[in-house]
């Protein structure tokens, strides 16, 4: 398990390889990654987060998907701080010996991690500055876990 | 009992600083909502809605009737937006 | 969308960058990559294929998937041939702006990719070679779409 | 009419030839199963189990009661195992 909390840039696809070649017992790999998107008007994101709990709320979060699925690897990577249309807001990864776990083990990742890892969102355009407002869509994801 | 108490996002803006320290006897959060909405107008203004925030106690998620016993640390914040 | 039937091992990293970078109104991207895995006996793995028709099928599948949820871009690449422990064998990746829809897509294009495009996978181990059986399972997730 | 009937994974190792031309009548896929079965053993062992077989006529999947029209290209290939 590889759990990282970051301003920094990271590269997404160099993290693919690396964790796919780390368990060459896993058939199969699922990503996601998220990117602030390129909407026109968008100058920046800014990403706020609780330093303390952060890295132990993902710790959770990808321990709970261990233990439901069999999986070989997972890996969480976030950022926070300044961040420019078309950057890598953050990635997953899952390793297990077939599909479906690792989908399923991605796929409810991202639903944690979206409304149970502290992590506030503001995105600033050139009308100022405003939070992202979480979406009652985002919670009732949880229930489908 | 001496608190840190942090505040996220629009509650810091709200609030006008991120952490302060709070001597209290409040027994659960609710009760530490009560005392800091009784000091000024802008606590009461950021915690009118609850219903529109979250709060963790020593860094876990809770409720806001959670009682806060030997709790060091309390974070008051709205719902989460990350991925 | 980007199709490709091929020999040549690929490098999943450098195509998650590229693919990623290539639409920046997209916020999600999802990725699925199949390994050859390395349980200890196989010594390699040998992929056949049906070269008039791979493309084809690969391409009414993504296409399926395009015509079935919002999504931005579609990538597809299987390889056919001689593969060893650890190598990639395919991978698929879906881009989209909300990412239900991307992870959505990709766990169907894997379904289909898996019982409707002509590859026959073959082990060969120390004790011969063997045709893998498809599954049931297999079949039956089809159902789900 | 002319065909080209193509084998791939175990039922091309089984035939023992990856490809053949063919000569038929035959209305049907079934009815072009039946006349390679009546050929020789090697094909009645090949095409005894249908259930486990799939076909592709011009290089689309279909059933085995599929009309052969004005086909050119008939492939057989167990279920297949990509991904």
């Amino acid at each position: 398990m590889d759990i990282r909390v970051q301003a920094e840039p990271f590269d997404a696809g160099a993290e693919l390889n690396r964790f796919a070649a780390r368990r060459g017992d896993s058939g199969a790999v699922v990503t996601f990654s998220g990117l602030v998107r390129d909407d026109g008007g968008l100058r920046h994101m800014e990403i706020e987060h609780y330093p303390g709990m952060t890295a132990k709320a993902l710790t959770e979060i990808a321990e709970r998907a261990q233990a439901r699925w069999d999986l070989r690897d997972v890996l969480v990577i976030h950022r926070h701080g300044k961040l420019r249309p078309g950057e890598q807001i953050m990635m997953v990864a899952t390793a297990g010996a077939h599909r479906a776990a690792a989908f399923a083990a991605a796929d409810f990742l991202m639903d944690y991690l979206k409304s149970r890892a502290p992590f506030w969102k503001k995105e600033v355009t050139g009308d100022g500055a405003e939070w992202v407002a979480a979406k009652d869509t985002d919670e009732a994801a949880l229930d489908r876990w | 009992m001496t608190l840190d108490v942090l505040y996220f996002a629009w509650l810091r803006e709200r609030i006008g600083l991120p952490r302060e320290r709070v001597e209290t006897d409040a027994a659960t959060v609710a009760d530490l909502v009560a005392e800091l909405t009784a000091r000024e107008d802008r606590y009461a203004v950021a915690f009118q809605d609850l219903k529109a925030l979250r709060v963790a106690v020593d860094q876990e998620l809770t409720d806001f009737d959670a009682p806060l016993g030997t709790a060091r640390e309390v974070a008051f914040f709205p719902p989460m937006t990350g991925g």
